[in-house]
């Protein structure tokens, strides 16, 4: 079983990415589930979004404690919320980053892809409010290999109803430039 | 540095309200004109949730959550009981949205006007249920998108007009206010409490992710609200009106541009508001003529 | 502005039910909750530019413009709305793309 | 002095004895003489108190509930439909461990019309977080709302007392009202520790995630146990000051008892009457009464029931699909005791419907020629 934590912000839109990642990896005929943390969701403030993809039906509800896979939409993110700390060991973590931001990236895969760039440059969200979720999707596929990348086009439109060719572009864009450490 | 309104700050930076909200800086303001002698009551809205989850808290008054039809007879029991612990001196602020007062709280505002209970209540209002994810409510404008009434059956009904229906009580003051406007919100927040009764406040509150408009333009949509006369400003003393003037007023599209909202708004759906704009806006200076 | 009184971080403050007050009652300031982090735009005060006039002070809804000679930004709070670069009469103030 | 009073005005002479800062409540049959004797009160000067006439039940608690977060003692009354539109705020007023005390007049919930005596009510509001008792007559409805404030103000719970609608409310019976001095003496001023306090700036009610909401919940489980202890002591120091003595639940004839009834509510003086009926037929019958419905008696009754070969449980209440309410309650209690009766529900007296001392021979009768069913519809008519 994979289970994936998306670290973001309000209006980032990790919450509509775990739902997409959930339809991408159902299209592929695996057995899915995908939740947000509902906490305090406000423009800004740290939200959490998790998806489940398994081979056989999934039993276990609730947070994921330790994902192997985490997803970090704001890099800021890494550090204030001391990500590292709840992964295991050789999991892989994908940040929407210019630069490599994790001291000790030798426990762990990590991909670093700028994600807001890419976004910005489609205007996906606005400038104070960048919405990267489709994007770094492209580069968790490339990264992980845990679903293709046309399945994740391909489950887009249920969930993103404005911009979608600019959003699948956008995917495609992360999966090409995302870049392990 | 000469300042334009008090300095004491009663809310605490830390909160989680959104980027821009212009509801945190009424509380800002309110609080600035009502002073530390002030008790909150707060039914569900943003502010619950904005103001901290336990053990914190954003302000620095006393204040008590409430259920969300409670605002207005809850402050009633506690404006009550410090009456007769012989603390008249404290204000008792009854602070809800726009959900609270003109949906499911009316019921018990209205018995609080009835009684002419001696509290301030404030609607913040942002047009819409934020909080739980901008759902529409009877305050949403005509035409403006919501969670539930999506753009292509936006809101058909026109925003209720919650300050005749107040006014239709005889209360002994209330007046509108906007974020843009603090020296003019403080002053109206400082006469009401110089006045005994049930005076009620109703403050235009901008939105960003509610009204889809980025965040730095909070305080320009409180002011074109103004300016258009969507929202216009006035105060209703004893029965007796007085409108601030503003000079000739901006075409309502200038205000309805900004907002991500209204977005689908065809010409003839921009024209119809602002017929109803310049209608109401009538209306309302003839009764500052007639009352 | 008085500086706001510095609390240990509220989840280390009870062990069990015995420490709990009897309902949920609050008094720790959120100011112990740092939302500079929330920024993606960062503002920028242009002191040559700056007559303090403090409308910047006065339309910040955190409260993390300080009311001084002149005035300053306080980034631990910030959220990055941009209300005071846009208000700004003399455009003394840049939204720049860092957390600042 | 004793005066001939209703069972309204009892409660309204007990209320004005408590010295409640804030009365908040809005009308309804059968509880209209209690608002309206505690408005005469107020009116005459009799009693120092802001009476705020609400518009609906649910701000009646809302206003009772700010005015004692603001740290006054507080005062309502309802039945029936309006109970049940308080039920919103029961949850808060209990969550925010105020100890409002509450008259509710048992009154059966519509629709069909109705305003005849029915525990339904009271009993659907059995996990809002309120003690609740169930008064036998009028004296004892004076006696437990002085007592309630007490032990109410102490555990920081509310609590919520019961009569039967007609049977109590708008009956008259010599009730002995005590003389203020001596409930100032016997009843403490209302001083809390938590409250709305400017020198205090703090937050009641602020979110809660899954982290503490779960041991705020027990805090007021223990409260709840506590509250067992406290309505013991503060029933014997009634009994010290006023010569009455109450207790959770009140055994008559027990002890040696092999048919133990068990009632609650105006029902109980009846019962008493067959009890001694079949005394006299040389049966050893005893009874019950349960006073206390929360916190729940389940330790005082396991004392009480061994010995018993059968036990009779009297409800005027039903909960649909199920059975009585007190049946299930006390049969839960004994659960897992081994010298248990073989325990009989009755439900009986819905919408007001009378129960007679002959009607409680007949199920007595009923059970010890094994007719009765474990839980039966006494009186319907089939």
């Amino acid at each position: 079983m994979n289970e994936i934590k998306f670290y973001g912000r309000g209006g980032q839109g990790a919450v509509v990415a775990s739902i997409v990642l959930a339809n991408a990896a159902f299209k592929e005929g695996k057995f899915v589930q995908a939740f947000p943390f509902y906490g305090v969701e406000r423009r800004g403030a740290p939200v959490a979004a998790y998806t489940r993809i398994d081979t056989k039906p999934i039993r276990s509800r609730g947070q994921i404690k330790s994902p192997d896979i985490a997803v970090v939409l704001d890099p800021y993110l890494v550090t204030a919320l001391n990500i590292t700390s709840a992964l295991k060991p050789g999991s892989t973590i994908v940040i929407n980053s210019s630069k490599n931001i994790i001291s000790f990236a030798k426990n762990f895969n990590v991909y670093i892809c700028d994600a807001t760039a890419i976004a910005v440059k489609r205007a996906l969200g606005d400038r104070t409010n960048p919405i990267v979720n489709t994007t770094i999707l492209g580069a968790l596929s490339k990264a992980t290999g845990i679903v293709k990348l046309e399945s994740i086009i391909s489950a887009m439109p249920e969930k993103v109803y404005v911009k979608l060719e600019e959003n699948i572009e956008a995917a495609k864009e992360a999966y090409k430039t995302v870049k392990k450490i | 540095m000469k300042l334009t309104i008090p300095q004491q700050e009663l809310v605490y930076s830390g909160n989680a309200a959104c980027q821009g909200c212009a509801g945190l800086l009424a509380m800002r303001y309110c609080l600035k004109a009502l002073g530390d002698k002030t008790i909150v009551v707060v039914p569900a809205c943003c502010w619950t949730v904005l103001s901290g989850a336990f053990p914190a808290t954003a302000f620095n008054v006393p204040m008590f959550h409430t259920a969300f039809e409670t605002a207005a007879s809850c402050a009633c029991g506690v404006k009550a009981a410090l009456r007769m612990q012989g603390k008249d001196d404290i204000n008792v602020l009854a602070w809800a949205g726009d959900g609270g007062t003109f949906d499911i709280g009316i019921q018990a505002l209205s018995g609080a006007a009835e009684r002419n209970d001696d509290f301030i209540y404030v609607c913040y209002d942002n047009e819409a249920y934020m909080n739980t994810g901008i759902q529409r409510s009877s305050s949403t404008p005509y035409g403006a998108a919501t969670s539930t009434t999506p753009s292509n059956m936006f809101k058909n009904e026109y925003k209720k007009d919650i300050d005749s229906i107040l006014a239709a009580h005889n209360i002994p003051y209330m007046a509108t206010a906007s974020v843009a406007y603090p020296e003019d919100l403080i002053k109206k927040v400082q006469t009401a409490n110089s006045i005994r009764g049930l005076k009620f406040i109703h403050i235009i509150a901008p939105c960003p992710p509610g009204w889809r408009y980025p965040s730095e333009k909070t305080i320009a949509l409180s002011r074109l609200a103004v300016l258009t006369a969507v929202f216009p400003l006035y105060e209703v003393k004893d029965g007796k009106y007085t409108v601030r003037k503003t000079g000739d007023k901006k075409p309502v599209a200038e205000y309805i541009k900004h907002q991500g909202r209204f977005r689908h708004l065809k010409k003839e759906e921009i024209e119809y508001i602002q017929a109803e704009t310049d209608k109401r806006f009538e209306l309302l200076l003839k009764k500052e003529q007639l009352l | 502005m008085k500086r706001q009184k510095r609390h240990i971080k509220p989840s280390k403050r009870f062990k069990s039910h015995k420490d709990l007050p009897p309902m949920s009652v609050s008094s720790v300031p959120t100011s112990v909750n740092k939302t500079g982090g929330w920024r993606v735009l960062t503002p920028v005060i242009d002191y040559d530019k700056c007559i303090s006039c403090m409308i910047c002070w006065k339309f910040c809804p955190e409260i993390c413009i300080t009311a001084e000679d002149k005035p300053k930004i306080i980034l631990e709070y910030c959220k990055g709305c941009g209300i005071c670069a846009f208000e700004c009469p003399k455009k003394a103030i840049k939204m720049i793309e860092a957390k600042g | 002095m004793k005066l001939v009073i209703t069972g309204n005005h009892a409660a309204a002479y007990a209320a004005k004895l408590c010295r409640p800062h804030v009365i908040s409540a809005y009308p309804i049959t059968p509880q209209t003489e209690v608002v309206e004797k505690l408005a005469c009160m107020v009116a005459d000067g009799e009693l120092k108190s802001d009476f705020i006439k609400v518009e609906s039940e649910h701000s009646a608690m809302a206003a009772c509930i700010g005015a004692s977060a603001a740290g006054s003692r507080s005062f309502t009354a309802t039945s029936s439909q309006g109970l049940a539109l308080m039920h919103e705020m029961l949850f808060w007023a209990a969550n925010s461990r105020l100890p409002i005390v509450m008259i509710n007049v048992n009154r059966a919930m519509a629709p069909p019309w109705t305003v005849w005596a029915d525990q339904t009510d009271s009993l659907a509001q059995r996990d809002t977080g309120w003690m609740q008792f169930y008064c036998e007559d009028n004296q004892e409805i004076l006696d437990t709302v002085i007592q309630a404030y007490k032990i109410a103000e102490k555990v920081s719970l509310p609590a919520m007392i019961s009569l039967d609608a007609f049977f109590l409310s708008h009956t008259s019976e010599a009730v002995d009202v005590p003389p203020q001095a001596d409930v100032d003496r016997f009843l403490p001023e209302f001083n809390p520790e938590y409250k709305l306090d400017i020198n205090n700036p703090r937050a009641f009610g602020g979110l809660v995630t899954a982290e503490w909401y779960y041991e705020f919940r027990y805090k007021i489980h223990q409260a709840m146990q506590d509250a067992k202890r406290e309505i013991n002591t503060v029933g014997k120091e009634y009994a010290k000051s006023f010569g009455r003595k109450y207790s959770l639940i009140e055994p008559y004839k027990a002890d040696d008892a092999d048919f133990l009834f068990a009632a609650s509510g105006s029902m109980v003086s009846v019962v008493r009457d067959a009890v001694d009926k079949l005394r006299k037929a040389q049966k050893k019958a005893g009874l019950i009464k349960m006073r206390t419905f929360r916190p729940f008696p389940k330790e005082e009754l396991i004392k009480l029931v061994p010995g018993a070969k059968n036990l009779c449980v009297l409800d005027r209440n039903i909960s649909l699909g199920n059975e009585g309410i007190f049946f299930t309650e006390i049969k839960a209690a004994l659960a897992n005791i081994k010298a248990k009766p073989m325990i009989y529900g009755f439900t009986a007296g819905l919408g007001g419907r009378e129960v007679s001392v002959n009607d409680v021979m007949n199920i007595a009768k009923s059970i010890e020629t094994h007719k009765a069913a474990e839980f039966n519809f006494y009186g319907l008519k089939k």
